[in-house]
């Protein structure tokens, strides 16, 4: 890291973007759930990856908004991509077709072997809180290639076991793909505003591998809902590079002036 | 042959109470004109489908016309919850309504079985999902030829599907453009259909391989100007994110709520 | 991610021996120099798939390249029959050849379920017909919702899926324009596919909805200048209807056809 | 018959097309297949129904060809239709989908409940004539609301017995289409050069409902490969009207043209 880049005064949130960005590599064909994975994956095509393909549900196939959409289905999304199919076939041709390397999903709750819910807390016949439910993310998790899971750390939203498997991660003990045909390798990386986890190669259990600058071990413990392990070799992630902010930047300006215009 | 009415004569004709009612529109081109001319018209007991039930049927459900939704993603897109659904499931009001949740690969998928004509949709999903849990509709199949097990799903096959779209011509032929969700599917897959128009013109206009419905395809046409708002027509309006961002605080307290619908639907003439 | 090669480069690198290949384009933009390219490079013993192997699998079964056929509909469109195929199935020459045959719509149906990644396709097919007697690939399946019977069979998902379009960009994105038949499907859902195309251009120049395939879902883009005739490109040039029923003549008599092969395929230099 | 029509001269052929053409309600759809019965639903269209509309397997909606097509996907289909749709599309959601009125289809070889054969005459696995297979006309058959066919009559075309069943009449011993669900009324016409035939309302044996003019009873027995009946009420199919001759003879010309243009 270069002096001038250590000074650089950033979020948490922006240093959760900016390294789930970075996991997208240019020519990557990337399926993207609305939220934070839009605005990842958007930004790593603003920066290192101009050639990643981004594909949202509503049949925008290989879409390059200028602002992003609030919803799935903006119509920036689609005066922006190559060609619009139909949802059924985005579903079937493209992701179920095996066209996609990665799945970037957000999710309400993820569990330690990386499944996630957003089905609803608590049980499901009088359920505490209603979530919105399954979408796109329960496909996109076993048949893209690999997937990307981003949300903020809290303990609410990082539990020993989540109340419901919308989507798979490993299952409940980890071997939920084991044996299973043609299923992608499920999360290969969880990005938080703390830290960067990845599924233990043997359990399947999220391991952090890397911190964010300035965030202990003790930060992470506290905002996961277990006994959170960490590996061997614990890296520092690197830091957001001013460029990479200051483009964020614009992306969130921008798209803040589009939505309040109407 | 698809016959041009008022949105009001085509709402009375084709919804009844107690119908399976699909009102599609992948966030674009949602039926918002129709979706309240059915609250204007009081219809109950409504069976809904809808991938994203999004703020129509938020209205729907808050003015108490459904008994049940089948959905796939009940969210206010980019916003956060649909209160007046929530409310609904979570505390009965106005009504305790019953909730079939899929994934969208399945109600798409299940859409296009609809209108294949088919009894079920077959699909590689819900693997390692809860959803068959509680949704007995979910079921499996084994591949003759792989053994490999796959999820099967009823078809959407409603008594009345309502898609929006830019115009028809005076045949009754419709043209779908932009994001064309599973509308599409939805009109071919029901009994009967009613498309809403922002106008009517001589000639579509358009290129050979475009999203074109047959008016014979269709029982109703209707116009409906800006019929989608506050979602979007591709080629007329944009949608209106701010209104999806205000409508959070409408519908998440109860008499706002009402208000809102007795002033923006009840106390409006509609385009009849 | 598409490479743009000769003809010859593209054909030399995915067409294989013993290969599973289907050329696609129902009756439109049917890809004849690339299969005449395949029958200069003397492949053996592929195994050709194709709706209607028309006049391009006729010239490539005559020419001894194919041990196996499966299609839906074998004839000269419009004219008789296909003598080379008639002639390897009654009377073995210049081989025998195996045929699986099915109806257009689960071939249809086999082709979308292969882009689907499926590995079967489901259909209301075959009812009372007696081509599931022949044919060990066609099964039935219970709905698991109605009880009712329906056609099951494999999905087409071939080694290597040649096709013809109008036109590509430079980064290998391709428009198919017209009758876009089934070549979506073929390409999606083969290991490697090719595309022939009349020309590259700077810019599709098309609308939202056009049938675009990515160039990251292509091997192997070839500029094969009125690459479809005698068939057509709609927007360039109109099917040659009386070579169709000249080819009547060719292929009826064996020296006739291997002199024509001899010709106007092996002594050409092709599009390399 | 006005006396003027009596005195026109009209061939077998253009006899066979007219009535055929005359089958088609104005305002149907119909799956039309090639030859034959593309020329009937052509002429239909440009005489007596208008608003036919015509549907081709090469996924052509509402086509209204100037010319006839030589094959069942030239150029001419798709620049005159309403919109083309890929051919997975045509059979599933169009044919399968239920919204095709009637079916429209030649055949090799019919047999007595009206089963067609267009696979091969022989054994299957030593073929002594390999004929063109299935195509459309399996599920068009099954699928579409009821099934018109149109063939020339003659004692090989007309057998007992189709030595294959590619596309289902009424099955082996009539009862072929008994208690299948989502099934068609299968074919309610059969028109051939010398008559109409229908099937027998209890045991779906085709039967003759009416003779072409100047065609005998015996002129149809000899034509015909089994002991075919005759309806109580035997018609005379009325003769063609001197406009329908004109616009069909017109047709026919301009596609003669158009096809020997390259």
């Amino acid at each position: 890291m270069s002096p001038e880049e250590k000074t650089l005064d950033y979020t948490a949130g922006e240093m959760m973007t900016v390294t789930a960005a970075r996991a997208l590599v240019n020519g990557m064909t990337c399926f993207v759930g609305i939220g934070l994975p839009s605005e990842a994956a958007n930004l790593a095509r603003l920066t290192h990856a101009p050639d990643v393909v981004l594909i949202y549900e509503s049949g925008t196939l290989q879409t390059k908004p200028d602002v992003l959409p609030l919803s799935i289905g903006d119509g920036e999304l689609c005066e922006s991509a190559l060609t619009t199919v139909s949802v059924p076939e985005m579903f079937r041709y493209w992701l179920q077709g095996g066209k996609v390397d990665v799945g970037f999903l957000g999710t309400a709750q993820i569990d330690r072997f990386a499944n996630l819910n957003t089905t609803l807390i608590g049980d499901y016949q009088a359920p505490k809180v209603r979530l919105p439910g399954g979408g796109g993310a329960p496909e996109i998790a076993t048949n893209a290639g690999e997937v990307f899971i981003t949300l903020k750390h809290s303990p609410r939203a990082f539990v020993r076991d989540v109340d419901f498997i919308t989507t798979l991660g490993f299952g409940r003990d980890g071997k939920g793909r084991d044996g299973v045909p043609s299923i992608g390798q499920g999360p290969t990386r969880v990005i938080s505003d703390l830290c960067v986890m990845k599924p233990d190669s043997a359990t399947k259990e999220l391991t952090v591998v890397s911190l964010h600058p300035g965030v202990t071990r003790a930060d992470v413990v506290e905002a996961t809902g277990w006994a959170i392990r960490f590996a061997d070799e614990l890296e520092i992630t690197p830091a957001p590079r001013g460029e990479e902010l200051e483009i964020l930047r614009g992306l969130k300006a921008r798209t803040e002036r589009a939505h309040a215009g109407q | 042959m698809a016959e041009i009415l008022s949105l009001h004569d085509a709402v009375a004709r084709y919804v009844e109470d107690g119908a399976t009612v699909a009102m599609e529109g992948f966030t674009h081109l949602i039926p918002f004109a129709a979706g309240q001319e059915i609250i204007r018209q009081g219809r109950r007991e409504l069976t809904l489908i809808r991938m994203t039930p999004d703020l129509i049927y938020d209205q729907l459900i808050g003015a108490g016309c459904a008994k049940k939704v089948i959905f796939s993603w009940g969210g206010n897109p980019g916003v956060g919850s649909l209160h007046r659904l929530r409310d609904a499931v979570e505390k009965g009001w106005p009504r305790k309504i019953e909730i079939l949740e899929h994934s969208h690969a399945a109600m798409a998928c299940a859409f296009e079985a609809g209108a294949a004509g088919l009894p079920l949709a077959v699909l590689r999903g819900y693997v390692g999902s809860e959803l068959p849990n509680v949704n007995d509709q979910i079921k499996f199949i084994d591949c003759p030829f792989t053994g490999e097990r796959l999820a099967a799903v009823p078809s959407v096959r409603p008594d009345v599907s309502i898609v929006h779209a830019q115009k028809a011509d005076r045949a009754g032929n419709v043209l779908v453009e932009g994001i064309v969700g599973v509308q599409k599917e939805a009109v071919l897959a029901a009994r009967h259909s009613i498309v809403t128009v922002e106008e009517i013109v001589d000639d579509l206009d358009t290129h050979p391989n475009a999203c074109v419905i047959p008016g014979w395809a269709i029982d109703a046409i209707a116009v409906a100007e800006k019929g989608a708002l506050p979602s979007y027509a591709h080629g007329y309006y944009a949608r209106d994110n701010r209104f999806y961002r205000e409508w959070d605080a409408i519908a998440r307290d109860r008499d706002a709520f009402t208000k809102w619908i007795d002033e923006n639907v009840m106390n409006v003439g509609g385009n009849a």
